[in-house]
């Protein structure tokens, strides 16, 4: 069945791009950019369909890859219906991102490098998701956190932007080291890493013999999940990832590679079904993550910013699906989120492509008569992420707080007041954005603030913003339709049977208040910034240091710095480099030295240059071995 | 120790024996205590001849004259020395124009 | 009467190597030195060295004497002047001097105890005849090495004493 | 026989070039780039023999060399050495390509010193006799000595004479266990002693065997460097010319690891397995202790030589793990770091050729005027942080799953490490090559000529072949690491029951 | 009284050596008078005399035995001294003709006195009686006593040599009487006789009385190769006398000091060894910190070798202790390869030193690697071989003394033998270092070339100094059949 084609094909065009790239013209770049991802997007529609109906998975295995002692690891890929889903998100949203990249990018320095990585990224996502076994699936994990570092440090000019490439990167490295653990274990436990061989030899034991391990290793994935799918205590990341081009937060750290802990969840499924702590672990971190994060989502004015902490609200819901047993319902919620929070950030993307790099909301509004088509596709997403049926979002996140209430009725609860928040969030954007009037800077300003690597968007055309060509439109209206319509996908009941957990039954009353929440955030967002745009300043005011406290994202970072990062830092310097090796170890050898010198310079006084002290010392030394060897009769020192 | 009327006729061996080691002992003190270089040598004459005495004491005690033979050697070596160490001692006189010994110390530690 | 002239030659030989040590002028220990070597000739008789006794006389006291003494005279060495004293020297010197004296001392007591007690004429063999034999039989290698030792001599007083030319 | 030839043709092509005239330096770089090409393409066919049979000795030349005591000249290579030989072969080429235009002044004896130490290194790798092995462990030292202290930095005489006599420190403990060694059995043959050793011929008391593993254990630990034991190590490459350091990390410091698999493990089964705790203690401080001070280095060479000190904490922490998969990722990762760090050494080496500077602060945004360079660093500083399809991470995973599955509580620590590789190579390199350029810094930083781009390529390919298709190497060290397992194994139980008697 | 006292040609073959050495001598100061400073015709007579005594030496080992009324015994150890000193006798001519030259010194006289002392020397190592021993002990040290202070208008020279001959004397006068009671108490000088009556229980003497001479003459030899305490005469007098003459010194005289020390010790007292092995233990330890450390403080490069030589005696020392076969074998091969490498040290200390040994510091050696490089590289085999890197003579040297010592269980000796050695690398090295790292110090007055005399030096010690390195057989395996002492 040649899977591997489907990741080769991205990986050919990237590295095409990485060395020929900077000689070919846009349009060739273009080509091999999109071409490959759209080779691979056909190339899983023709999997799929030769596979038929996937009941059992299709593994296919190349070579050998590590092989020593105990260790077996082959290179294996393999599909089944939860790889099936991911592929097609993978590829198909992955696809409407190059193209849209292509219009977005069109006047960036780098252009073969950005697509290359993004190409690269491909490879690396579709490794992750046809992965046969953990170690590959590692590679997958690893790669697509390259690429984000490489794309979130795209303008490298910018300080910032290597900082948050390198905090990516590390942070996710934190994630990594639980999830190595985690495999470890497995290996050790199961003697194997292929998930076939892993959920078999699990689902033979009996729990009370495994339950141990198996919650240690379903923990330390779970470790590794919060960091790539940025949940609580490791999402400080995603934020600052923000700083990347606007299609990377679209596709890299809203549609596909943060889904990656979840999708890891999901597959384990069989493990964390004999770890119930891990299960209730799960559960909680994603409930702390969404409320958290949403609301940090209420306060920011960067649009930008905005959608990503509703993305990590968003990611917290799933986990609370996984946590509570609904794998599918969270699987099911990623491929919706794909298509609305992809289209946000692509939205967002051609606002301030509209706006020639400004962020700012403040500095937006009434945008909707400069770019319709934006605000249209924007709306769809709204209503789409604010659950508003029978959009998209609905569907999933009823399914989810359905679940969550089956097992934890308040878990649902506070589900519901997070899903106002988004709501409340969402449209304050669009509100702040398309409604009310254009509160521009003057033009020639905006090359201040707003970001410098977007100066160059605003060549030509300042002052007026400016619809997006539809190159980039294009993209958006079909994910616009997807967020609409999304929601009539049978990804659940295509997915239950090969991740099992139990389904919930359909209270229609639960499903009305989740709605009503919905509802209600909307409203309220209405008034604050629509109906009456003085309020929010007052209502802030009002809560004063709380209100600061949440503008400043709670300063987590700056407590992570504050206690973990200068510590490490501080101490490696001036304690163990300064402290223990100029200080301690180069001192004791370097004492050694000079203590010889020093014995040689006491030694080297016998040498006075008087012949009668010589001849002392000969009558000294005569004395003693006369002495010695006459009377003091030794055995030898031997 | 021997009776009176024999200590009268004989003399025990090891008199002389002490005597040799006593002139030894004197012969390395002058060295040490002299400062004049020939003063020295001639210190190490006296601890020679000390122990030709012992050679000869000890050649009486076995009756046979090896004793004398290497004591005669000793002496020829002696003379030899003398030879060699005055000559020394002059061109050490003729460079710093000082007998004192340590004032011939300019090499050290 | 042996004990008689031993004593009396051996107070010589001490008391005169005793001067020398003591003595701050080089010809003073010069001739000390040349009155211990005599009493010693005389103890050399005492033990039956004749032989021996004359060369200790001729050799000895006349030739390597004098060469000292011509020297002594040459350099017209004076008295020592007290200074530059090694303090070493002193300090190591004296202690050891007496430490080492008893040692052999007492180490001789001990070792020979009952050793046969010296009475002149006892040993006959070393008169010049006997000397001579054993010279140019037994010991004739050595004798015969020994004129490289004085060809030495020789050279060393011409290579560091004679003139530049 | 063909091994002798790899052993003795640097050799030869030592005494060739003092033969040529001083001041003909193309000349001299060429002859040496060619006998050392020869070398390597003459070692490239020992690997046929070896995969023949990894776990036996191929290739082996036995022939008296002293009379008494009898030391013969007895090489050899089996899957363990090969590689390592290769490595040193395939080094000393790419050493002499980067000193190219770097060495100035003295250019014959710089190149003539670089392939005195080619054959003492080959010659350690390949040496089955004990006095043998010691000789060329020692003649390794002189070459580096000089490589250090002619060509180095400022303070390069300092970190000269500190590695001599550290190392020399070492193996003078050594000597004296190897004569020791020789007084017992009356051989000096490594395998003829294993041998003594497996019958029973020569019994060892409980204390001598403790003593004699240590006598050789501090005298590998000083080479490897094993924390304490390694501030010898950043002052030595810091101030050591780029192929120095080269040759240092990339093959020197191996030098200690091989002889800890070859001679320690065999020879003093039970005394190894009994000090194993507080070695692997001292093995996983190192790996934490060299990343936590890389972090903070100034200079990049002294980071990359503390990385080095984290790097080889891996390899000893799996050579002590007394575990198949471990010690298999022990001796992967010996050639994974010698690709990597040498690699690594190499582009820092490029950088200081462009902007004469060492120090981190005086650079910034390389990136702009030379993207090749900056990318290429970013492959080498990827490998060496151990991303997966890269080398490195498929010596320490196996290192570290095969720890694990001796003691999960190693990994835990040991995995740490991997954590702050990241942070200090993507600090490092983003106060290089990120940010804006200074314009006399876009003014010296040219890209990468012709020249550099060969040096470099055959260890990127390295780094990727290996990380990817390990099938070609792993197999043949799995082999004679099984059987070294094997005979530690056989020895402790003879050894048990000694004791036991 | 033997019956026949004419000595066979048997005997006088085996005496044959010293003759030619004696004969040469004396013709030399017979032509001094009448050519002067002929100085080619001198240099070539004498090495003549020394090649043709090299040839005797060995010719007369092939009908080994004793000689004169068991004055002499040449046999293999006495061979291999001999064929040693007269070697190094070579070297040193062959280095000393330029010195000479530059120095315009007469060479007659000093070729003369070097031939005597070999006389001396190669009549101590065959010594088998306490008077021969004596005798070519002061033939070989007066002559020396003459040639350090050779050049007579140098002061330095003048109280090298006033140093060395007052305590040379001083020691020998110990020596002397250890000799005496020796005799008192055995009643003979023979060696052998000497063994047998300390072997045999009936008439075996007080053993207190044995010590005590045996630690005379202890005295005695110590002071000769330099061990410590009695190692103080030695850095002032290598120090001031000419450079050929310290090599010469510290090459041929010890080596066969240590000759008679060995057999004297390993033949004579051997029976009472447990007595004398605890000092000898701790003044081999001794020496070598001494030497070593106080080494490090040196600035002069002579002082520093002469340290250094010290410390070197002590290793040899170590091979005593171990008091076996295997341990004589080892301090005569250790002998041999330092009288190379150390003879190679001094004479690129010759060469570069210039008219009136000017340069002598170690800072007057900077960019020598640079300015001859030749130079430079012969200089840095004798050092490494000094340090005991591997392929060069000097590690087999200590390779072998540690080893006998390791045989003999000396454990720690070894131990801190081995780490002094390790300390021993660091002054070493710091030659190296000036040598090749630092640049010529400004001012210094440019090198000549090698002189043909040095250069043959050079190269003989270098490739003698690698050779033993690589195959130390060569050496070793005729030591190892001569290391038997006792028959």
């Amino acid at each position: 069945m040649n899977l591997w084609l489907i990741p080769t094909i991205p990986l050919v065009g990237a590295l095409a791009n990485l060395t020929l790239g900077r000689r070919l013209p846009k349009a060739a770049i273009n080509a091999i950019a999109i071409g490959s991802v759209l080779f691979s997007f056909l190339w899983v529609l023709n999997v799929l369909n030769s596979l038929g109906p996937l009941e059992t998975a299709h593994v296919e295995r190349y070579f050998t890859w590590i092989q020593s002692g105990p260790v077996n690891i082959g290179f294996d890929l393999m599909v089944d219906r939860l790889t099936a889903v991911m592929l097609l998100v993978v590829t198909g949203v992955g696809l409407l991102i190059h193209i849209y990249a292509t219009g977005y990018m069109a006047h960036e320095g780098g252009y073969y490098r950005f697509f290359a990585y993004l190409n690269l990224f491909m490879f690396f996502m579709l490794i992750l998701v046809l992965a046969a076994n953990y170690l590959v699936l590692f590679v997958g994990w690893e790669g697509v956190g390259l690429c984000s570092y490489l794309l979130i440090g795209f303008y490298f000019l910018k300080k910032s932007a290597g900082d948050a490439g390198k905090k990516a990167f590390i942070v996710n490295r934190v994630g990594d080291f639980g999830f190595i653990l985690g495999i470890f274990l497995i290996l050790g436990t199961f003697g194997t890493l292929d998930f076939a061989g892993v959920f078999a030899k699990a689902g033979g034991m009996p729990v009370e013999a495994t339950v141990g391990v198996v919650t240690t290793i379903c923990l330390l994935l779970l470790v590794g999940a919060t960091g790539k799918s940025a949940q609580v205590p490791l999402y400080v990341w995603l934020p600052d990832a923000m700083e990347g081009p606007t299609p990377v937060s679209a596709l890299i750290h809203a549609a596909t590679m943060v889904t990656a802990g979840v999708y890891m969840v999901a597959r384990s499924s069989a493990l964390y079904m004999k770890a119930p702590l891990a299960m209730d672990a799960v559960a909680i971190i994603g409930l702390v993550t969404a409320v958290l994060a949403a609301t940090i989502g209420l306060t920011q004015f960067d649009i930008k910013k905005v959608y990503a902490y509703s993305t990590v609200s968003q990611l917290g819901y799933m986990f609370v699906g996984l946590g509570v047993g609904a794998f599918s319902a969270g699987i099911f919620h990623v491929v919706t989120h794909a298509f609305f929070k992809a289209l946000l950030f692509l939205g967002a993307g051609s606002v301030i492509h509209a706006m020639s790099g400004e962020q700012d909301m403040r500095h937006m509004g009434g945008l909707r008569k400069y770019t319709p088509w934006t605000f249209m596709v924007l709306l769809c997403a709204a209503v789409a992420i604010a659950g508003v049926p029978p959009f998209a979002g609905f569907h999933s996140k009823d399914a989810i707080l359905l679940a969550a209430h089956h097992k934890y009725p308040w878990i649902y609860w506070v589900g519901v007041v997070t899903a106002g928040m988004t709501a409340f969030y969402v449209f304050r954007s669009i509100f702040m954005t398309f409604f009310g009037e254009l509160r521009m800077k003057p033009a020639g300003d905006h090359g201040h603030h707003g970001h410098g690597h977007h100066d160059d968007h605003g060549h030509g055309h300042h002052g007026t913003p400016h619809e997006s060509p539809w190159v980039m439109l294009g993209p958006l209206v079909i994910l616009a339709l997807l967020s609409l319509g999304g929601g009539y996908l049978p990804v659940l009941h295509f997915l239950e049977p090969v991740l099992g957990g139990e389904h919930a039954p359909h209270e229609s009353f639960l499903v009305y208040t989740s709605v009503a929440a919905g509802v209600i955030g909307i409203a309220l967002a209405y008034i604050l910034y629509v109906a009456a745009p003085g309020l929010p300043g007052k209502i802030a005011g009002a809560l004063g240091g709380l209100y600061r406290l949440v503008y400043d994202k709670y300063r987590v970072d700056e407590a992570y710095d504050a206690i973990i990062v200068h510590p490490i830092r501080d101490g490696s310097r001036s304690v163990l480099w300064k402290g223990f090796d100029l200080g301690f170890i180069d001192g004791i050898v370097n004492g050694v030295g000079t203590r010889a010198r020093g014995v040689g310079g006491v030694l080297k006084l016998a040498q006075s240059g008087y012949v009668r002290s010589y001849a002392a010392w000969i009558v000294f030394g005569a004395v003693i071995a006369i002495a010695a060897i006459g009377f003091v009769a030794v055995g030898g020192v031997r | 120790m021997p009776q009176l009327p024999q200590m009268m006729t004989a003399v025990p061996l090891s008199w002389y024996l002490i005597l040799s080691a006593i002139l030894f002992a004197l012969g390395v003190a002058g060295f040490l205590l002299r400062r004049n270089i020939i003063t020295v040598f001639m210190s190490i004459e006296l601890m020679l001849n000390a122990v030709n005495l012992s050679f000869i004491a000890f050649s009486y005690k076995w009756g046979q004259p090896d004793g004398h033979i290497f004591s005669f050697f000793v002496m020829v070596v002696a003379a030899a020395e003398a030879a060699v160490g005055l000559a020394i001692i002059l061109t050490v006189f003729k460079n710093r124009s000082t007998l004192q010994i340590d004032d011939v110390s300019t090499l050290k530690y | 009467m042996d004990v008689i002239l031993f004593l009396a030659f051996a107070t010589v030989a001490v008391v005169a190597a005793i001067n020398l040590v003591v003595q701050t002028h080089p010809i003073s220990s010069a001739l000390s030195l040349i009155g211990v070597m005599g009493s010693l000739a005389v103890l050399y008789l005492l033990l039956g060295g004749e032989f021996l006794a004359a060369v200790q006389l001729i050799v000895y006291a006349g030739a390597i004497m004098v060469l000292f003494v011509f020297v002594i005279m040459l350099l017209n060495a004076g008295a020592e002047q007290r200074r530059g004293k090694s303090i070493l020297a002193t300090l190591l010197g004296v202690p050891l001097l007496a430490g080492f004296l008893a040692l052999v001392a007492w180490l001789i007591q001990s070792a020979l105890p009952a050793s046969a007690p010296v009475t002149f004429g006892a040993f006959t063999r070393g008169t010049p005849r006997d000397i001579g034999q054993l010279l140019f039989t037994q010991y004739l290698l050595p004798f015969e090495v020994t004129s490289v030792l004085i060809l030495i001599a020789i050279l060393g007083a011409v290579v560091l004493a004679r003139k530049e030319i | 026989m063909l091994l002798n030839l790899v052993i003795f043709l640097p050799l030869v092509g030592f005494i060739l070039l003092l033969l040529l005239p001083k001041d003909s330096h193309d000349g001299i770089k060429r002859a040496a780039l060619v006998v050392s090409l020869v070398v390597f393409a003459a070692s490239l066919l020992l690997i046929a023999p070896v995969q023949q049979a990894p776990a036996q000795l191929s290739e082996v030349t036995d022939v008296p060399w002293i009379s008494y005591p009898p030391i013969r000249y007895h090489v050899g290579i089996d899957g363990l050495s090969l590689w390592l030989v290769i490595l040193s072969t395939l080094l000393t080429p790419i050493s002499i390509l980067v000193s190219w235009s770097y060495i100035q002044k003295r250019v014959k004896e710089f190149f003539a010193f670089l392939l005195l130490l080619e054959f003492g290194l080959v010659g350690v790798f390949a040496a089955l006799d004990f006095f043998l092995f010691y000789v060329f462990f020692e003649v390794t030292l002189v070459p580096m000595y000089f490589l250090i202290g002619i060509w180095g930095h400022d303070k390069r005489i300092y970190a000269a004479v500190k590695f001599f006599l550290y190392t020399l420190a070492g193996s003078v403990l050594m000597l004296a266990a190897i004569i020791y060694l020789f007084n017992k059995s009356g051989t000096f043959d490594y395998l003829a002693m294993l041998e003594l050793l497996r019958t029973g011929k020569l019994a060892l008391s409980h204390l001598e065997q403790t003593l004699l593993f240590l006598a050789f254990f501090v005298a590998f630990a000083i080479k490897v460097p094993l924390w304490p034991l390694h501030t010898w190590l950043p002052d030595a490459h810091g101030e050591a010319p780029t192929a120095g350091s080269v040759m240092l990390a990339s093959v020197m410091l191996k030098m200690g690891t091989y002889g800890l698999v070859r001679f320690c493990l065999p020879m003093f089964p039970q005394a190894a397995r009994e000090n194993a705790p507080w070695i692997i203690v001292l093995a996983i401080t190192g790996i934490i202790y060299g990343a936590l001070v890389a972090m903070v280095q100034p200079n990049m060479k002294r980071l990359v030589a503390y990385s080095s000190v984290s790097h080889l904490g891996f390899v000893v922490l799996g050579i002590f793990s007394f575990n198949q998969a471990a010690l298999d990722g022990a001796v992967y990762q010996m050639l994974n770091h010698g690709v990597s760090t040498g690699a690594l050494f190499m582009l820092v080496g490029y950088l200081y050729e462009r902007r004469h500077s060492l120090e981190i602060a005086d650079y910034g945004g390389v990136a702009t005027p030379a993207p090749k360079l900056a990318a290429v660093f970013a492959v080498t500083m990827l490998a060496s942080v151990g991303l997966p399809t890269l080398n490195n991470f498929i010596g320490e995973y196996l290192i570290l799953q095969g720890a694990a599955l001796v003691d999960f509580k190693w990994a835990v620590f040991a995995a740490i490490g991997v954590i702050l590789s990241a942070v200090y190579m993507l600090w490092m390199y983003q106060r290089t090559f990120f940010g804006e350029a200074t314009d006399e810094l876009k003014h010296h930083m040219p890209d990468m000529n012709t020249r550099e781009w060969v040096a470099i390529v055959p260890l990127l390919v390295l780094m990727v072949w290996m990380g990817t298709y390990t099938q070609t190497f792993l197999p043949t060290i799995s082999a004679s690491n099984t059987k070294t397992l094997e005979q530690s194994k056989t020895n402790v139980e003879y050894q048990v029951r000694l004791n036991a008697r | 009284m033997p019956a026949n006292f004419i000595p066979s040609a048997a005997e006088l073959i085996r005496f044959l050596p010293e003759m030619i050495l004696t004969l040469a001598g004396v013709l030399l100061m017979v032509l001094v008078p009448l050519k002067q400073n002929a100085r080619g015709l001198f240099y070539g007579l004498t090495m003549a005399a020394l090649v043709a005594a090299l040839a005797a030496s060995v010719f007369a080992f092939a009908d080994p035995g004793p000689a004169f009324q068991n004055m002499l015994l040449v046999d293999g150890f006495a061979t291999f001294f001999r064929v040693l000193v007269i070697g190094v006798g070579i070297l040193t001519v062959s280095m000393s003709n330029m010195y000479l030259a530059r120095e315009r010194a007469e060479s007659g006289e000093y070729y003369a006195l070097l031939l005597f002392s070999l006389v001396g020397q190669s009549i101590m190592v065959a010594a088998n009686e306490m008077i021969m021993l004596f005798i070519g002990l002061e033939v070989s040290s007066i002559a020396t006593y003459i040639m350090a202070g050779y050049l007579r208008d140098d002061k330095r020279n003048n109280e090298s040599a006033l140093k060395y001959f007052l305590l040379g004397s001083f020691a020998t006068a110990f020596l002397l009487y250890g000799i005496a009671w020796i005799y008192g108490l055995t009643g003979t000088t023979n060696l052998t006789e000497i063994r047998t009556v300390l072997l045999n229980p009936d008439i075996q003497p007080s053993l207190m009385i044995i010590g005590a001479a045996a630690a005379m003459m202890f005295v005695g030899f110590a002071f000769k190769i330099s061990a410590a305490p009695f190692q103080v005469w030695a850095p002032d007098v290598y120090q001031g006398a000419p450079a050929p003459v310290s090599a010469f010194m510290s090459a041929g005289p010890k080596a066969a000091a240590f000759a008679i020390f060995l057999r004297v010790f390993l033949t004579a007292f051997e029976p009472i060894s447990d007595r004398w092995t605890p000092i000898v233990w701790i003044s081999a330890l001794l020496t070598m910190i001494v030497g070593n450390f106080a080494a490090l403080t040196q600035s002069n490069v002579k002082r520093l070798l002469a340290y250094s030589s010290i410390a070197h005696a002590g290793y040899v020392l170590v091979a005593l202790v171990s008091n076996s076969q295997v341990g004589t074998a080892a301090a005569m091969f250790y002998l041999v390869a330092y009288a190379f490498m150390n003879i190679g040290a001094f004479a690129v200390v010759t060469h570069v030193a210039r008219k009136g040994e000017k340069y002598v510091r170690i800072e007057d050696l900077a960019g020598l690697g640079v300015r001859q490089a030749g130079t430079a590289a012969l200089l840095s085999i004798f050092l490494l071989s000094l340090i005991g890197v591997p392929l060069t003579a000097g590690f087999f040297g200590k390779f072998y003394i540690f080893k006998a010592a390791l045989d003999s269980n000396l454990i720690w000796l070894t131990v801190l033998g081995l780490l002094n050695s390790a300390v021993a690398a660091y002054y070493y090295l710091r030659i190296l270092v000036v040598m090749y790292m630092q640049d010529p110090a400004q001012a210094t007055e440019n090198l000549p070339d090698l002189a043909p005399g040095i250069k043959a030096t050079l190269w003989a010690s270098a490739a003698a100094t690698l050779v033993l390195g690589v195959f130390p057989s060569l050496a070793l395996d005729f030591a190892r059949q001569s290391a038997q002492l006792v028959k």
